[in-house]
């Protein structure tokens, strides 16, 4: 789960980390009063859940509250790839010296944080990675021990020369990599940290992304999604413990595991279409959940039909095929929808479809061959 | 020999009362395991309908049954301690088949059980089978035969699709294993890789990626230097946008690294050939036998 | 460094644990008022760093606030294994369905915290060691995850059957363990753990021990030490930044280093005499060292002699030797001195010494003897 | 060919350019050891008076150097973090002269050393020296001579008696290392007989213990059970009262428990002799020998 840079600065800021005052308004009008009660000059911020959001105009300086306020009104109802700005948040503005680059993820193959800095800030870190590796400096932290000194230490040195500037990147190093752990994060990231000319530190931007199984224990950090910012269609597919992805295509596919579902979009590609989405019902496949599926799918107008995969192992087939049936019921569609049942008891699955205008399918490729046919 | 579970494998089930806990120790006794025992703190002393002595710790149930292996089904709040309690009552093998335990809690869990000798496969995993000697998991029994194909995976359903392939053309399967989805696991790609090249009984090994990480990469490097086994590959995902989750919490492309594009490069770069679909794992399989 | 257990009490309440409200006093005539306030019955506790003063009737219940005045009254003053009674605790009492023993140590073989259970409390924990193993369970904590649930669960259980008791006595634990790694404890420990009729569990007594060498880092604990409850020569040896220990012996030795020191002791002891202390120098023999040595060492008029026992490695033995001698001028002192000087430049040393009324000696065995034979 | 230090090593000293660390640093260039660097955070670039480079981190001074070993001489509050250090810059051994280290840092440094490989020798540990080869520590090097008697200890001064003893009787010893005297230390008695047992050079070991803790105890039950080097005793402390830490942090009888008695009976019991005087040591070793 991403959250908005408001909640991520608010979050730094009660780990310690020195992140400039902000105000978050939702009515472009309250610009003006909240930079002036800043002190100009400030930073208007558009908060969408999308990357690149300064290239394309949503982030913007103001050295008056009537400047502020005229900012605001012109990225507030912006779209930036697809979201549409609906709070913007005002922060105080601060001089700028130098910028670093400091972030924590998990690293797959240590399987520990990995602290990564670089004195290249402000600019996208993945730029940096392939063109200067050598201006990142990566350190993996052990959980065991936490962050220790000496790394510390190294990091701050990575970044600059001055003996008091050092002393707030590490002071700032470390609270972000609390925060990290705190929150049960899986990216924790500050670009730019930013020295001013008068020698302090500052947090200027903020990024965290939750690990979503550790939500359910971080209470706070759920109650902070922004479903404002994402499409319907995923909030609700999240509502109904469902993954789903939206993608451009029109075969729809509604599937039981995360790699088949993957292997299903693959296959319809691989035969000439394009999938309308992934979407993965989980281990069970109640009537319910099937239904959850078919109306998630709908919302696209995009899909001309619509691929039932599944692999029954530990789920009987014939199950899963009156499931489809009552699903089916309960709806109104006209849509063709293919069925592939294979593994436990799938004969007894196609004699229940038997008698339905569901297409049957034997096999997956077969399946996939025929939701793309019906698409046409 | 097949690798990590064989007739020598004495199981206990920790989560044994709970609903899947349960109806998979039966499907387990039922494929022939030998489930010696079950985990549940507070119902020890009681028998499962499948005969199993429930015990509340793991340490008790390991005293009392002499298990070296241990399956968890306990709910993800719970799973990570579970897996610690596992490694203190010191049986051999850990399968975590949870899903969604927060990657903060295995991060202590793996380096915890990696000092104690304990191997863990998963959390977020299908489990493992050596067919026809023991099945340690969730993945349908019957779609399995006995044979010389080692499969890795980092998935469930999408792996019984390829094994339904193999076994109904003929190919059996020596041990197969589904290493978890998430982006930090125990067991991982190489270190399967690393046990099917030491096991006599495994001539090919079906390697089954998904976008996310670098495994697959870095499985690529270790053919190209001389694995005594032959490989055939499949990798999902091709499809898959960047930035975006696609189900299992470890298959997401992230800063333009993960893709399956870099994957199946890197594998044919190994002259592994990588599979279009899973049913043409098999013509693959075929040519190597 | 051990700890009153009115300040264990302090530190336990702080981290959770439920201890009984107590008030403490250093006047025997505030106890009726202490008493009345905190509501009878109270428990009345003389304060000494030393075990077993609960058989040396330091401890009494007191029934009404008359009752724990007199108490409070005999126990003042009182002499408990050497160490006079300058403070009483007077503490809320709790009746007492069952006691347990709980304690923190570090184990050496694991090189990690072990706790340590047992449902036999209220008694000595070594002699349930002894006499019933079986009654103590050891739990190794791996101080890089904590105290994990199942452990808890598995300590709780050794203790109650008792749900709600259960739950009680595993936050304990976790508190004890919280609290032993807060403060840098050597020994934390809670004898007994008491489950009361209606079902509540209490720390009605607490002791810690602090790793001296952490100390520097807990500024609260160490302004904690009550050197009223220390012989005073050790409070000098401690702000010397000497090792000493009294012992009964007549003959005073001077070291430099542990283990020689305690080799010294034996070999005094081996050709039958008894030393007066354990005197450790450490590293640097400066003759402000080697006279605050002495000083401490005089203040036992049991000492007969000196032996100052010195292997010079990388410390030179003819610096040691000028030392002693300045430091000698400085006091006034008639006792027999034997100096023995090993190592380093000790030719030069012992020419030194030559002219003085020091009795020199070539080895430490010689340097025994002849100790031992001027203390006659 | 002795244990842990020799003329292989290629020593780095943390904290050179603290009083400590400078002299002692000046003092085993004299002996023949080869330091090839030092380490003080903030003062890299410079050269000490004795020509050895200073860096400003352990990664730099072991990528530079080529060190394999490292020695540390940094105060208290900040050794653990100077150990911690050691272990990530991939070297093979620290010697932690430091005394004074908390234990509740030490319990997290310890198992984070052994997962990364790196051996640790004290804290509160004199060194290690192989008489001839190398001196890694502040023992005097002037009364060691090269021989086959390995000696171990938990004390300094101590050791350099029964040391000065056995060398001016001519018996020269492989190593002699002091694992130092807190109660919580890396390599420690039993690891330190593991090492004497696979040494060529060592023929008999002088083991020098005291109270506290029971790893004499466990030495003596290796002994009974066939240690291949013959093995001469000698433990301090028998008049040492319980309760009362005798200058060592880890010298202190605790509930009847690590008695000198206890040890020697232990020792005994083994076959071992304990002489009851440090000259003693050296009737003993006549005997072995």
């Amino acid at each position: 789960m991403k959250l908005q840079e408001v909640d991520s600065r608010g979050i730094f800021s009660g780990y310690g980390l020195p992140v400039p005052e902000s105000i978050l308004i939702t009515d472009p009008a309250e610009a003006g009063a909240a930079a002036k009660k800043l002190g100009c000059p400030v930073v208007v911020k558009a908060q969408v859940l999308v990357g690149g959001r300064g290239k394309a105009g949503g982030v913007k300086l103001a050295n008056t509250p009537e400047e502020a306020a005229e900012k605001a009104e012109k990225i507030y109802g912006m779209d930036i790839k697809g979201l549409k700005v609906q709070k913007v948040l005002i922060a105080k503005a601060v001089d700028i010296e130098r910028e670093f680059y400091v972030g924590v993820v998990i690293d797959r193959s240590s399987r520990m944080p990995l602290i990564m800095v670089s004195p290249a800030g402000g600019v996208d870190i993945e730029t940096v990675a392939s063109e200067n590796p050598e201006k990142i400096l990566k350190t993996v932290i052990d959980p065991a021990v936490g962050i220790l000194p000496f790394q510390l230490r190294g990091m701050a040195g990575f970044l600059s020369d001055d003996k008091e500037v050092k002393k707030q990147i590490a002071k700032a190093i470390s609270a972000l990599y609390q925060a990290f752990m705190g929150v049960d994060a899986s990216l924790a990231e500050i670009n730019p940290l930013v020295e001013s000319p008068d020698g302090k530190v500052w947090a200027i931007d903020a990024k965290i992304n939750i690990d979503d199984s550790g939500l359910y224990r971080q209470k706070k950090i759920a109650a902070m999604r922004d479903t404002s910012a994402e499409a319907e269609a995923e909030t609700q597919a999240r509502e109904e413990s469902l993954s789903f992805v939206k993608l451009d295509g029109n075969v729809g596919c509604i599937v039981n595991g995360a790699g088949l579902a993957m292997a299903t979009m693959d296959m319809i590609k691989h035969y000439g279409a394009e999938p309308a989405n992934f979407l993965d019902i989980g281990g069970s496949s109640s009537p319910e959940k099937v239904l959850a599926a078919l109306n998630i799918i709908l919302r696209d107008e995009n899909v001309k039909s619509i691929l039932i995969n599944i692999f029954g192992g530990i789920t009987r087939c014939d199950d899963v095929a009156n499931g489809i049936i009552e699903a089916r019921k309960k709806m109104d569609m006209d849509l063709p929808m293919v069925v592939r049942l294979t593994g436990t008891n799938s004969e007894k699955a196609m004699e229940i479809l038997a008698d339905t205008d569901l297409i049957a399918a034997s096999s997956m490729e077969e399946g996939v061959k025929k939701a793309i046919e019906a698409a046409k | 020999m097949s690798i990590l579970v064989d007739e020598n494998t004495r199981l206990i089930v920790q989560g044994i009362t709970g609903r899947d806990g349960a109806f998979h120790a039966a499907q387990m006794i039922e494929y022939g395991t030998e489930v010696v025992g079950g985990v549940t703190p507070g119902k020890g002393g009681m028998t499962t309908d499948s005969g199993v002595p429930v015990f509340d710790t793991m340490e008790e149930a390991v005293r009392e049954t002499g298990a070296n292996t241990s399956v968890v089904y306990v709910p993800a709040p719970f799973a990570a301690d579970a897996v610690f309690e596992a490694c203190d009552a010191g049986v051999e093998l850990v399968v975590c088949i949870t899903e969604g335990i927060p990657v903060a809690d295995m991060i202590k869990v793996l380096p915890y059980a990696e000092r104690r000798g304990t191997r863990v496969v998963g959390p977020n995993s299908p489990g493992v089978i050596s067919p026809g000697s023991a099945k340690v998991g969730i993945m349908p029994g019957s779609i399995h035969r006995k044979g010389n194909v080692g499969v890795v995976s980092r998935s469930g359903t999408l792996t019984y699709e390829i094994v339904y392939h193999l076994s109904e053309n003929g190919f059996g399967q020596s041990t197969c294993i589904g290493i978890g989805g998430d982006p930090v696991v125990g067991t991982n790609l190489l270190d399967t890789m690393e046990l099917f090249a030491e096991d006599d009984q495994t001539e090919i090994v079906v390697l089954i990626g998904e976008i996310g990480g670098n495994d697959e990469e870095k499985a690529a490097e270790i053919i190209k230097g001389g694995y005594p086994r032959k490989v055939a590959g499949f990798i999902a995902g091709r499809t898959a946008p960047p930035g975006k989750r696609m189900g299992h919490a470890g298959a997401i492309v992230t800063g333009g690294s993960g893709t399956a594009a870099d994957k199946i490069k890197a594998l044919n770069d190994a002259g592994v050939r990588v599979a279009d679909t899973p049913a043409q794992i098999v013509d693959i399989v075929k040519d190597l036998a």
